[in-house]
């Protein structure tokens, strides 16, 4: 497969894999650590949306879904495929509880991605796709425009019922 | 589609842990609002070390049926008495300074 | 080619960095060069042990950057000694 | 090519520089702590490049305890600092 394009379509495979994750296992919904808040109430004031905003906190001060995602690949790249998946999932466990949160959303991310990447190594994926590709996915949510990409959130958040009860 | 022999080892490594952790009376599931609670349950997080666990001993090179058996014994046994130890729940925002 | 991705992707983030209007701006950009360095380290140590080291690089990046945040709320305004 | 002048020691280099300039050009002491937090990241970046891969490990556990001590030592002399300078106006006033 051209690589590329296979890049490209890594890296929109692993935006909505972490995105639905993250989303459905409410991070839009409250800040959990302190931190969280500060940097959402700032995105607010820079004209974004809230929970959009806490997302993104979310994202900064504990590893989520995203995490996930890029340890896996990683692990699946140097490890191997379906080993490798599953040790990066006990060590993100490990590292979200170190951060005071749950460790729902990193270890969810983290065995879904293995189970992605064991499916499409059939028609020629490979896990360094997805590393680059995961990369670039976080790059569109906390590095071009910030802003824009928490509005966009915010609506995906309404959309699936995780809406911050906070105002 | 090739099944690996592998997978049984996992099978037999995730169901020896969820047996003998309902044994030791863990709950199967968190409780009710499911993505912020902090209990220690069957499921997660003892399911997910125990295959997690058996990978590590897979790629230190201890193979087979019996090592898996042993390894999910001893994730419910560290699950039920050792893990609120390792990682205690944070009480307030103190608790992260 | 895909080390050099990714390294393009490193600097510019950096040079974001320091140019930034905001402190919590300045904050989202350092995670993306957490991010990305540990897919590098990962992509060029090709061994288990690289694994290992891009795992905890990364939690112990995230780790300072939750503290940094914290601090954030704590401290309201800074004063300074002219 | 000059895609070949970019591979993890120049890149490392690059981020180093770059921290150290922030270090110094900036004025607020946060600030200064998330540029210093960039430094590590391409310190970290030039010592694995060199292949000593016990020496990155050590340097990557021990870089968020370095980060705590100056942060407890920012939040406390802003306290200080704070309630002096309620004291003196409180003098001024008397």
């Amino acid at each position: 497969m051209n690589e590329i394009l296979g890049i490209i379509l890594a890296a929109i495979i692993s935006w909505f894999n972490f995105v639905l994750i993250d989303t459905w296992m409410g991070l839009p919904e409250s800040p959990g650590v302190k931190g969280a808040e500060i940097i959402g109430r700032s995105i607010q004031k820079r004209g974004g949306n809230l929970a959009g905003g806490f997302f993104q906190g979310n994202i900064v001060c504990s590893p989520d879904a995203s995490a996930g995602t890029l340890l896996a690949s990683i692990a699946c790249f140097t490890i191997g495929t379906p080993e490798g998946g599953l040790i990066a999932a006990v060590l993100v466990y490990f590292g979200n509880r170190l951060c005071a949160d749950p460790g729902y959303a990193g270890t969810t991310g983290a065995l879904s991605i293995t189970a992605i990447i064991y499916l499409t190594s059939f028609i020629g994926f490979k896990p360094e796709f997805f590393i680059v590709g995961m990369v670039l996915a976080i790059l569109t949510i906390q590095g071009l425009y910030q802003t824009g990409a928490s509005r966009l959130l915010g609506k995906l958040a309404q959309k699936m019922g995780r809406y911050t009860k906070i105002s | 589609m090739i099944i690996h022999a592998n997978v049984f080892s996992y099978f037999i490594a995730l169901a020896a842990a969820l047996i003998l952790s309902l044994v030791l009376r863990l709950p199967l599931l968190p409780d009710k609002p499911m993505r912020n609670s902090w209990t220690i349950s069957a499921v997660f997080p003892t399911a997910v070390l125990s295959v997690g666990f058996y990978a590590m001993a897979y790629e230190l090179g201890y193979h087979g049926y019996l090592v898996a058996l042993i390894t999910g014994i001893i994730t419910a046994l560290f699950a039920k008495f050792i893990l609120e130890k390792v990682v205690p729940r944070p009480e307030g925002e103190e608790s992260h300074e | 080619m895909l080390i050099e991705i990714l390294g393009i992707i490193v600097i510019i983030m950096a040079l974001r960095t320091l140019l930034a209007q905001n402190r919590e701006e300045r904050l989202l950009c350092l995670n993306v060069i957490g991010f990305s360095m540990s897919a590098i380290i990962g992509l060029y140590i090709q061994t288990p042990f690289g694994a290992i080291i891009a795992i905890t690089f990364f939690v112990t990046s995230t780790l300072s950057s939750n503290a940094i945040a914290y601090s954030l709320g704590r401290v309201k305004e800074e004063i300074m000694v002219k | 090519m000059y895609l070949d002048f970019i591979n993890l020691t120049t890149v490392s280099a690059a981020l180093t520089l770059i921290g150290a300039v922030g270090i110094i050009a900036l004025a607020k002491p946060l600030d200064k702590v998330i540029m210093f937090a960039l430094l590590q990241g391409g310190f970290i970046g030039m010592i694995v490049a060199a292949k000593y891969l016990d020496v990155a490990m050590a340097a990557a556990i021990f870089d968020p305890i370095s980060i705590l001590i100056l942060l407890i030592g920012i939040i406390k002399i802003n306290e200080v600092r704070k309630k002096n300078q309620e004291s003196q106006e409180e003098g001024n006033l008397a």
